[in-house]
């Protein structure tokens, strides 16, 4: 079973030379942490920075240079600075390559529901839904179950939702999986000592195995 | 061209009771505090906000929030504030969520001249309610109407008596689209510059958009996430 | 009976401190060279200009520094540079007081003709359309007459449009006209040493007289 | 994150026959020279070219025209250029003229992803015909698409491998918004810099929405209408 550090790795995986990736709050930001060696990866904060780079050493934070976590960060050469229709135009017009973002279902035909629960303090979207709706490829990171041990891979949401059709790929701690663009979950990898069987009891949706089902280098 | 006022008072002088107002910044990170501080002290009640987010319980918006002065926000992440919490949840407050950069493009939108945008966040959501949806080119989008603010009050870091404004790093954010977007527009600088300091090819905000401009003092600048790496 | 420069004199006495305003070419340009002492105004050029200065030195001429016309101008202290987009964006959104512009014909109720004569090679309408359609005022330089001596203040315009119910004030080489909202061009003042008749008999469109039409003072 | 390229030739090598070009420049003002060269010695043909001008015989998009490379210009003004009226007299060009702000809007739709716009311009008028006209708050608009092109060319002042953009001057026009709007984006600049040199906060185009960048060479800048006044 993979913990918050190893989903954040296995997701690094999946990034190429060039991507330009935004990374939601939570365990999508670890994966900055794990970009494979030789490739060269631009991180996007929809707050307005291309080119965000590591927090800053104590006693040099900037109150004015943050993240969309609002986190105190710094810039890189070759960063760039600009107002938040810019962010979001650029997102908007898919030059954004991956987003990587957190959820609390998803479905089976990519439906994802990550802003909402009715009856609790409702803290809004931000830029979620704005991401969701426009980037080419959205990878989701989160547990495979909620809190109450209820699979969070379901035949169609039951939370409101933040974006229709969108989800391609999710990693959770149990393993890996491609949203099919017919619909249903497709096993790809299981995480390190997971069985095919602890999947399918975790999993709701439609699940999809074909063949062996290899366990994940990381 | 002079549209130097003395101070903040001086700059919200008529934003009266009901007005709507956008208010730049992102989280803490480049609000207007002076024009926040003259609003509170000017006890001017029954706003509406659009800004991204609703300050902190002693910062920001929190103030105006505090001094229960505000009956609307328009928003995208209204966390991190518990009195904000308390007037939602017992219905003094009045919160309209929307998609941050549907919230910015609304901004924009109103600087363009723009009526309406197209945009695909919300579609097949709550958000949608409500609203056209249309088909370009197989995708749906939702039309969404440009703001229509009474003032807009921004933080840049300089600014000249014509109005033209420079922002630091990421405090620029919303300032710039709500400076385009306001009826009446009040800029806040750190450093208020003569004409021709400012290099016409870094301008972010054309004087044009901008009514008054004031020099701000006793920035505090609160950092709400402080993240630091150690050296090595 | 003004010349041009006298057009564009009486003009400039309709700019108010404070104003931002977009010159066309031909005799608005002109406006610039009457500016009444005290008033402060602001030239916008439409390729992306605020605080449009005089013509450079000569030797100083800068290919990167260039107005509407195509012309090489310089900036002022306080100038900024955008691109077109948000050039057109502050005329849209009618943040520029007065737009002076010429004209071919002009129709009682304030459509403009001024980009296209059938049969002739057509140049385009460059930015005009979205002056027109968006300016708060527009004044319209112009010849009261074309070359063919017709008039060319007219009950509707007979060349292609270039907007509809925009023009406010017309001034020519005979007088300076009101456009009525209700349609009908009121005459405010003669030109030097023009009778009433003069103007009634080079006017085409509906012509409004009230009371006695004083002389310009210029 | 290297995007750049060794040149003008290999920087428009896949424009073949047939593409869509957005090509930067008001005028001969902040136009692409170097890649424009390098198309005409690519002799690629049946080029469609959103541009607000056709530059003038010997110069600019005049030098494809001499060349008939060109299919159809989508421009707002095309004076200048006797090829130019002589191949649009003769049926062998086509030319669609638009309202210079609707050009330069419809290219920053593209780089927003808004598929639409609302703009008055041309309400009433020839230019309305065939298209829907919307009326917000008592005005009508027309509804303009985003542009659609293949390829972008642009002229900066500097940039970097990042294929960040800074733009001089009123050379900016329409640059920053082809270069938002291409699908693919070439570049050629004045300078090309080190990451690092250009100040974040004064980037026109961040390099996000640029493919390739190369340093340009031999500018000519040449000057359509050289207004002088004598010094005194």
């Amino acid at each position: 079973m993979l913990d918050k550090n190893g989903i954040a790795k296995r997701i690094a995986k999946e990034l190429k030379d060039g991507y330009y990736v935004n990374l939601g709050i939570g365990i999508p930001t670890l994966v900055a942490n794990y970009i494979p060696e030789g490739i060269s990866v631009t991180l996007q904060s929809e707050n307005g920075l291309l080119g965000m780079g590591p927090f800053p050493f104590e006693g040099e934070e900037d109150p004015d240079l943050i993240n969309a976590g609002k986190q105190t960060i710094t810039t890189l050469p070759g960063s760039s600075i600009f107002d938040s229709a810019l962010s979001f135009g650029m997102i908007r017009a898919g030059k954004v390559d991956l987003t990587i973002l957190g959820a609390m279902e998803v479905s089976e035909n990519g439906d994802i529901a990550n802003w909402k629960i009715p009856g609790k303090m409702v803290k809004g979207m931000g830029g979620a839904m704005d991401l969701v709706a426009s980037a080419k490829n959205i990878i989701v990171a989160m547990q495979h179950v909620n809190k109450a041990g209820e699979s969070k891979l379901l035949p169609s949401c039951t939370l409101p939702l933040t974006g229709t059709n969108c989800v391609k790929k999710i990693v959770t701690e149990l393993g890996v999986f491609d949203v099919l663009p017919e619909g249903g979950f497709k096993l790809l990898e299981r995480a390190p000592g997971i069985s095919v069987e602890q999947i399918k009891n975790s999993t709701a949706g439609k699940l999809i195995i074909e063949g062996d089902i290899p366990e994940m280098v990381l | 061209m002079n549209k130097v006022v003395a101070n903040a008072d001086e700059a919200v002088k008529d934003i009266t009771d009901g007005a709507t107002l956008m208010v730049g910044g992102f989280g803490l990170c480049g609000i207007p505090e002076n024009s926040i501080a003259a609003l509170v002290k000017k006890q001017v009640k029954n706003l509406t906000c659009i800004s991204n987010n609703a300050g902190v319980d002693d910062f920001g918006l929190g103030l105006l929030l505090q001094q229960k002065q505000i009956k609307k926000m328009i928003s995208s992440y209204v966390g991190e504030n518990a009195e904000f919490e308390r007037q939602l949840l017992s219905g003094e407050l009045e919160v309209e969520l929307i998609p941050q950069g549907t919230l910015a493009t609304r901004c924009m939108a109103a600087g363009y001249g723009m009526p309406a945008i197209f945009t695909p966040a919300g579609v097949g959501t709550e958000v949608a309610i409500g609203k056209e949806v249309r088909n370009f080119n197989g995708k749906d989008y939702l039309m969404e109407y440009a703001f229509d603010a009474d003032f807009a009050i921004v933080k840049a870091w300089k600014g000249d008596k014509h109005g033209n404004l420079i922002f630091r790093s990421t405090s620029r954010n919303f300032n710039p689209l709500m400076a385009m977007g306001g009826k009446i527009t009040i800029a806040e600088v750190e450093e208020l510059v003569q004409p021709g300091e400012l290099d016409p090819d870094q301008i972010h905000t054309p004087g044009i958009y901008v009514h008054r401009i004031f020099q701000g003092k006793d920035y505090e600048k609160r950092i709400e996430q402080r993240t630091v790496r150690a050296k090595g």
